[in-house]
């Protein structure tokens, strides 16, 4: 019962997904104002040759910071999975 | 166990060209492909092979977490900092305050086709240094955590 | 033209390495294939003209993600029992 | 002219050994063997397909004094050394955990690592 | 803001103060009530212990009733109910992402057929 | 002078679609390994002359990266198989 | 501090190497430079434990690292096509006769060790599959061992090698 | 007094202290317990005040804007962009600095409860590390104006909830839950990933205002709205998606859970959000209001029925989570489903909205306090099993009457925070539906019955043999409970107060898309 | 030209990594499977910023008439970093279970349930 309705879910979603593949058209994407304005201007504005970096790191500088958190999360995530057990963790059997 | 000694000492060896290679993708990283998540990541799959080569006993004696969790904290810290300095310089936060100014990475770049010049970016160069020291503090402890997990026996 | 080739290849590369990390028992292949998934797609983006994704892809997908699983898989358990 | 005949000689070369490594590869009968046919032919000739880019940008480079064509030339050496180094290493990491982990020579008329009980 | 709490809800009005008034009203009346008890009665003597046709008091541990008895009627009264619900809650992990992409494709169909 | 090239990466990555079958057929892990480190450096062969295509230098770069990085997961697996991890 | 100095100039070669062409300071502009400095110096501080873990200076001496260049492009690379030549010869017809062998070296270091199983590996159709971590005895993976050398229990490191002796170079470069 | 700095800046602030914070704390947490636990306050204070002088500045001066990186922090739109905002944009109107308020609060107080609840584990200066990067997670998330930092906050509060969730190593079933947890988050935030995908590819923007602008419904943004409302609504943990809520809910520690609830609601606030700001004008109204409407109506139904017969108490606690997110959904859903008809829109339309948001807000404190007051007997009996507690009222006194009050309001009895927000539901649904309005109200009756049993199983009663050592819980935990309780209380008995001043404005500003798009791009 | 061929290989590449996630029982394989999907969203981006004829978006030597766009590419090391640390964290819980559990299906972990 379970893989029957795994399967057609999978097919649902892979005709819908389907969609993407029709509306949009490869290589000649429908609006580029905004990214015509960082290729235009990044390059003077944050004396960068990369256009990449400069988004990264100045026009969504902010999404970088919620990025490295998201990785510093991660890593304390992990530290406290394994992390050394101590008796009063045991001992406490909430 | 440690693996071979013809890993061990390629280990060895290439870990200073991956550590050297991981920084110079950092510091270019507003001129060329690259950055600090990418270096960061160079450098760490580099403290990853050091990992491999050697058994797990030895290299907690080469490589400590407390160092690198404290280089991962400092690198965050650093990132925000330098963010947070734009706020005490009366902008606003995350503002390029360097760029174009003529000081440190403040050469101004013209338009168009050019090879770039390390001594540019303003801000930029910090924050993936910051970055790339936080990345490589990070991925590489999460590997020596998971190392630490392997064989261990349920406690208590 | 050639381009068109190259790229119909990589993807149909690509489909075929994640078609093997459904279709692989063993763990370990699985991992594999998915590590060789990730430089595919590396050098996918490398020929959509992001070398800064490429980079990044080939150093934390392939390199350390493929380490992490199987660290996890010398954790667990290397194969997979049968679907029920 | 030179360069261009050394360029397509060096690709020829490349993509010769490559195809022999991968042939190799699908034909020979166990891991030990197949592992010749990567090891030393892929990197051969992915060497080679390097070296034809090397060449490609020092010809470049003496017709026109650009130093991009210089580190487009280092660049390629740099990851030509990285790969045949990284090669080496790598698969002898795998001929010996393989044979750790059982696989033994299957068509072999003499097997010392067996014998000295590894 | 004429009545500092009233609340409107466009339909009706509903003071919570008035409210409070009432209960301190109620409590006012129960402890009148409670003044009007016998004032001899005293705990923990034997006015309180009840009688059970002479047979002995259990411990008040047993009668008390633990929550896994409690409301046992309702659950029983809707039992059907109950037994086509609580088996969908399996606990496997990817029956939840399985709900998750019904509902997902459940939305799809509604979304873009309606 | 940059046309002896196309040809070249389509071989290269006919190669690597080649070595797929090894991937599939492989009846050991060590044999996947040898194929996906084949893989691994027909990439990189092809990554240097792609960017060359492109004619953009930066580009060699993440070839560096490849061939520097690619063999770590190759050691990992290693590793793993010869029972050491 | 040896080895943070070694470390230092060979990550400060791998940069500049990697920096080349960027200005006009030789190759180099002076920003490169100065961030070359720097790093190499933080490379050597991390990685200074990693390089020269033996404690083997043998190598510092730069007469030994010009002989390394001349030892890959001439005789190494002769023996790799002529590998490579065999290589493609038992790949087309398929006359195999593999075997693992045991072969002794009097290499001692770990460098020359390392650039002989290298060396071995990327060379005349063997591979090194394992390694005797006390006499240094390498185990090779032939792939057409030769008639009556299975017999012999130990054969001679430069007994692999037909057209240069590469165990003679390399124990000039590293012993 | 306060400097023009820190007002300018206060919406970067109110993000950068918990993170730097949260960065700094592993480091300081090496030095001392006492040290962490003044820096962990510190740093959660000043959030805090930071907090309420950001939701001052918005409930007096209306829509904040802060644009991060530029030379102008209120300048979305730079002269020489043509009209386009081009960096991350922080647009906190009403709604958001209601949450923030939430979350300020509710995250003061448990952080005050946790700091005397969790002394006893191993592992705290990660502990506090991820939680007070979860706080900024969620005030991140509240008060972006941007669809992929929206994304990338609601990945932080993910991957820190389900570490926190999964604290308690040591029992593998809370490794479980967080497991759970974090699969549906992942797949929630990939199903979120492709919706921005889509509509970045169609209209190449990611400000949520100024897609407002240019969206149009096509097929590809339905699918994108598809997504989203299944990836949000899978997070806030609506029915049928809410199956990872009582297994989360019920293994993390107390105070953990207490933030979870302000974490799911942070997820409905994206949820609503995203239907009302960003699809808003050129949604199909009714279709998603009741599509919206049938979640809320299954989450109250099937959450109070699931609660009912409960032994483990925070299960039972979590199930009371879906149904009451259930009532939000309801009360936001009705809103949605008139959004296009002004005339009933203002009958009983905002009214429905008003209730709704007024109960995000009550049911974060009430849930909260619950939840608090649940931790505290676990502390001191050790146990979570309903069946081994009993006779509890005597010597828990103050946790008994806090109780109490959590209880009756989250089963709607005046004059508590649940009355108010309960009456607004149910007097404008009954105009929308009369059906659903006996629904909701029948669902808090059954409230009130589950929460009865819980009060008579466990401060009822003689007690039970191994309570015998039970004492009241230590102070701090207390003080954390008694802000929750005086805000449930206060806000129960001057509804109105709260409706006017904190509800009315969010309502509004959630239903003005209009306003939204010309606060940030400038003239509509 | 092109046939909108990334977007079909993202279509399929979704499909498989749904398949994986949802057919397979083993925790170990649904991680893969998650982590294909989050690879094909990611090609997806980049795919939406592609320009015909384009080259990267670095100023170099090349000449730069055509650039491709380049927040897609931001968006996607920001996705890439995300994914990397959500299978860590993952990975490391799905350890965790093993050592206490002593099993990585799917199905044998259902403690928490109803």
């Amino acid at each position: 019962m379970r893989k029957e309705l795994s399967i057609l879910i999978i097919i649902i979603f892979g005709l819908f997904l389907g969609l993407i593949a029709l509306d949009l058209t490869f290589g000649e994407p429908d609006n580029t104002a905004m990214d015509d304005y960082f290729i235009r201007n990044g390059q003077e504005q944050a004396a960068t040759n990369n256009i990449v970096t400069t988004i990264v790191f100045d026009y969504r500088g902010f999404d970088t910071l919620g990025e490295s958190t998201v990785l510093f999360t991660a890593v304390v995530g992990v530290a406290l999975m394994y992390r050394k057990l101590v008796r009063s963790d045991a001992d406490e059997n909430e | 166990m440690r693996m071979s000694k013809i890993v061990r000492f390629g280990a060895d060896v290439l870990f200073g060209a991956i550590v050297i290679f991981g920084l110079y993708v950092i510091m270019h990283g507003h001129l060329t492909p690259g950055g600090g998540f990418q270096g960061g990541a160079v450098v760490a799959t580099g403290a990853a092979l050091v990992i491999v080569a050697y058994s797990y006993e030895e290299v907690i004696g080469m490589i400590r977490k407390t160092v690198l969790m404290a280089q991962e904290s400092a690198g965050l810290v650093m990132f925000a900092g330098v963010a947070l300095i734009a706020i005490g310089l009366g902008t606003t936060f995350f503002f390029n305050f360097l760029a174009n100014s003529g000081s440190l990475f403040g050469m101004t770049v013209p338009f168009g086709p050019n090879p770039g010049e390390l001594n540019t970016g303003g801000v930029l160069p910090l924050m993936n240094i910051a970055v790339g020291i936080e990345v490589w503090g990070g991925l590489a402890i999460v590997i020596l955590y998971m190392l630490s997990g392997i064989g261990k026996t349920k406690e208590a | 033209m050639i381009e068109t080739i190259i790229h119909i290849l990589v993807i149909a590369g690509l489909i075929v390495s994640a078609v093997l990390v459904y279709h692989f028992k063993d763990l370990l292949a699985a991992a594999l294939a998915s590590g060789l998934f990730s430089f595919l797609i590396s050098l996918e983006f490398y020929i959509l003209q992001a070398p800064d994704v490429a980079i990044s892809q080939a150093a934390i997908g392939a390199g350390l993600t493929t380490a992490i699983f199987i660290i996890a898989i010398r954790s667990t358990k290397r194969y997979e029992e049968d679907a029920p | 002219m030179i360069a261009e005949l050394l360029i397509i000689i060096c690709l020829a070369i490349g993509i010769i050994f490559n195809s022999l490594g991968v042939i190799g590869l699908l034909r020979f009968p166990d891991l030990y063997t197949r592992m010749h046919a990567t090891t030393k032919a892929t990197t051969f000739g992915s060497v080679f397909t390097t070296l034809a880019v090397i060449v490609y940008s020092i010809s470049l480079y003496l017709s026109t004094i650009d130093s991009q064509f210089i580190v487009l030339g280092v660049h390629a050496f740099i990851a030509a050394f990285a790969l045949a180094f990284t090669n080496a290493i790598g698969s002898h990491a795998i001929a010996r955990a393989a044979h750790r982990s059982g696989i033994m020579p299957s068509p072999a008329v003499v097997d010392r690592l067996k014998e000295a009980g590894r | 803001m004429a009545f500092a709490t009233s609340l409107s809800s466009g339909f009706g009005i509903w003071d919570p103060l008035l409210w409070v008034i009432a209960i301190i009203i109620g409590l006012v009346i129960a402890w009148l009530l409670w003044r009007s008890g016998v004032s001899s009665y005293k705990k923990d003597t034997e006015q309180t212990r009840p009688y059970l046709s002479g047979n002995a008091e259990p411990p008040k541990g047993e009668v008390h009733i633990r929550a896994g008895n409690l409301y046992w009627g309702f659950t029983e009264g809707i039992k059907g109910y109950y037994q086509r619900i609580v088996p969908l809650h399996t606990g496997i992990a990817t029956d939840y992402l399985l709900w998750i992409f019904w509902v997902a494709g459940i939305l799809l169909v509604i979304v873009m057929v309606v | 002078m940059i046309d002896p090239f196309y040809p070249a990466v389509l071989v290269l990555v006919i190669l690597i679609c080649l070595c797929f079958i090894r991937l599939i057929l492989g009846p050991t892990p060590g044999d996947r390994v040898v194929a996906v480190d084949t893989v691994n450096t027909l990439t990189v062969a092809s990554l240097v002359i792609l960017g060359l295509i492109y004619r953009e230098v930066i580009f060699i770069d993440v070839a560096i990266v490849y061939a520097l990085l690619s063999f770590v997961s190759t050691l990992y697996i290693a590793k793993y198989l010869g029972g050491e991890l | 501090m040896i080895a943070f100095i070694l470390t230092f100039l060979l990550s400060l070669f791998v940069y500049l190497v990697l920096t080349a062409g960027s200005g006009n300071i030789g190759l180099w502009s002076a920003s490169e430079l100065t961030a070359g400095v720097v790093l190499s110096l933080l490379t050597a501080a991390v990685a200074r434990n990693f390089l020269c873990r033996a404690r083997n200076y043998r190598m510092a001496n730069p007469l030994r690292f010009l002989l390394i260049p001349i030892y890959v492009i001439g005789p190494f690379f002769l023996e790799v096509i002529k590998a490579n030549l065999d290589v493609a010869y038992r790949v087309i017809t398929l006359r195999i006769r593999p075997g693992i062998i045991r072969v002794s070296s009097d290499l001692k270091s770990d460098l020359g060790i390392f650039m002989l199983a290298n060396s071995i590996t990327l060379t005349p159709g063997t591979i090194t599959v394992d390694i005797d971590e006390h006499t240094h005895d390498l185990f090779i993976h032939n792939i057409n061992v030769g008639e009556g050398e299975e017999a012999a229990p130990v054969i001679r490191d430069h007994e692999l090698f037909s057209i240069a002796d590469l165990p003679r170079w390399i124990r000039r470069i590293a012993e | 007094m306060i400097p023009g700095y820190i007002t300018t800046n206060a919406p970067a602030l109110l993000i950068a202290v918990p993170l730097l914070g949260a960065f700094l704390s592993p480091l300081i947490g090496k030095i001392s317990r006492d040290a962490r636990a003044l820096w962990v306050l510190a740093v959660m204070t000043l959030t805090a005040l930071i907090g309420y002088l950001v939701a001052f500045l918005v409930y007096t001066e209306g829509t904040l804007l802060y644009v991060f990186g530029a030379t102008n922090a209120t300048l979305a739109v730079p002269p020489d962009s043509g009209g386009i905002p081009i960096r991350i944009i922080f647009t906190l109107d009403a709604m958001s600095a209601l949450m923030v308020t939430i979350a300020v609060t509710v995250g003061f107080a448990v952080i005050l409860y946790s700091l005397s609840s969790d002394s006893r584990r191993s592992g705290l200066e990660a502990y506090y590390t991820i939680f007070l990067l979860m706080i900024g997670a969620i005030l991140g998330m509240v008060s972006t104006g941007d669809l992929f930092n929206f994304f990338v906050f609601l990945e932080i509060s993910s991957l820190a909830s389900a570490g926190l969730v999964a604290y308690k190593v040591e029992k593998g079933r809370a490794v479980e839950a967080g497991l759970k947890y974090l699969l549906v988050s992942t797949i929630g935030g990939i199903f979120f990933l492709f919706a921005i995908g889509i509509l970045y590819g169609q209209y190449n923007a990611l400000n949520m205002a100024m897609l407002a602008d240019m969206i149009q419904w096509t097929p590809l943004d339905k699918l994108a709205l598809v997504l989203v409302v299944a990836a949000l609504a899978a997070k806030c943990g609506a029915v049928p998606m809410h199956f990872w809520t009582p297994d989360a809910y019920s293994m993390a520690p107390s105070a953990v859970t207490a933030m979870l609830v302000v974490a799911s609601q942070a997820s409905l606030y994206g949820l609503f959000r995203i239907c009302f700001t960003l699809y808003g004008i050129t949604l199909n109204y009714a279709t998603i209001g009741w599509v919206i409407i049938i979640l809320g109506i299954l989450s109250m139904i099937i959450g109070v029925t699931m609660a009912i017969p409960q032994k483990d108490i925070k299960r039972l606690m979590a199930y009371h989570a879906v149904s009451q997110t259930g009532y939000m959904l309801l009360g936001v859903g009705v809103g949605l489903a008139v959004l296009g008809d002004q005339a009933l829109l203002n009958s009983y339309g905002m009214t429905a909205m008003e209730g709704g948001i007024f109960h995000i807000f009550n049911h974060a404190m009430y849930k909260g306090l619950l939840f608090l007051t649940a931790g505290a007997i676990i502390y001191q009996v050790g146990t979570s099993d309903l069946n081994r507690m009993g006779g509890l009222g005597h010597r828990m006194k103050w946790t008994m009457i806090f109780f109490i009050i959590g209880a009756l309001a989250i089963a709607g009895i005046p004059p508590f925070n649940g009355f108010a927000s309960k009456f607004l539901i149910y007097e404008s649904v009954f105009a929308f539906s009369p059906l659903l309005s006996i629904i909701a109200m029948v669902v808090s009756i059954l409230t009130l019955a589950s929460f009865v049993k819980v009060f008579h199983s466990v401060f009822m009663g003689p007690p039970l043999p191994g309570n015998e050592q039970v004492r009241e819980a230590p102070r701090t935990m207390l003080i954390g409970m008694t802000i929750l309780a005086a805000i449930v209380i206060i806000s129960g008995v001057f509804p109105e107060f709260f409706v006017q001043n904190l509800i009315a404005p969010a309502a509004h500003a959630l239903t003005d898309q209009a306003g939204y798009i010309s606060a940030v791009l400038g003239g509509a | 030209m092109f046939w909108n061929l990334p977007y079909i290989a993202v279509v399929l590449l979704s499909v498989i990594g749904l398949a994986t996630i949802l057919l397979k029982r083993n925790l170990i394989k649904i991680f893969l499977g998650v982590s294909i999907l989050t690879s094909a969203v990611n090609l997806f981006i980049i795919a939406l910023g592609y320009r015909e004829g384009g080259i990267a978006p670095i100023y170099t030597y090349a000449v730069s008439e055509n650039m491709v766009m380049a927040t897609p590419q931001a968006l996607t090391l920001t996705s890439i970093v995300i994914g990397v640390a959500t299978s860590a964290l993952m990975l490391s819980f799905a350890v965790i279970i093993y050592k206490t559990y002593g099993t990585v299906n799917v199905d044998e972990i259902k403690e928490l349930k109803e």
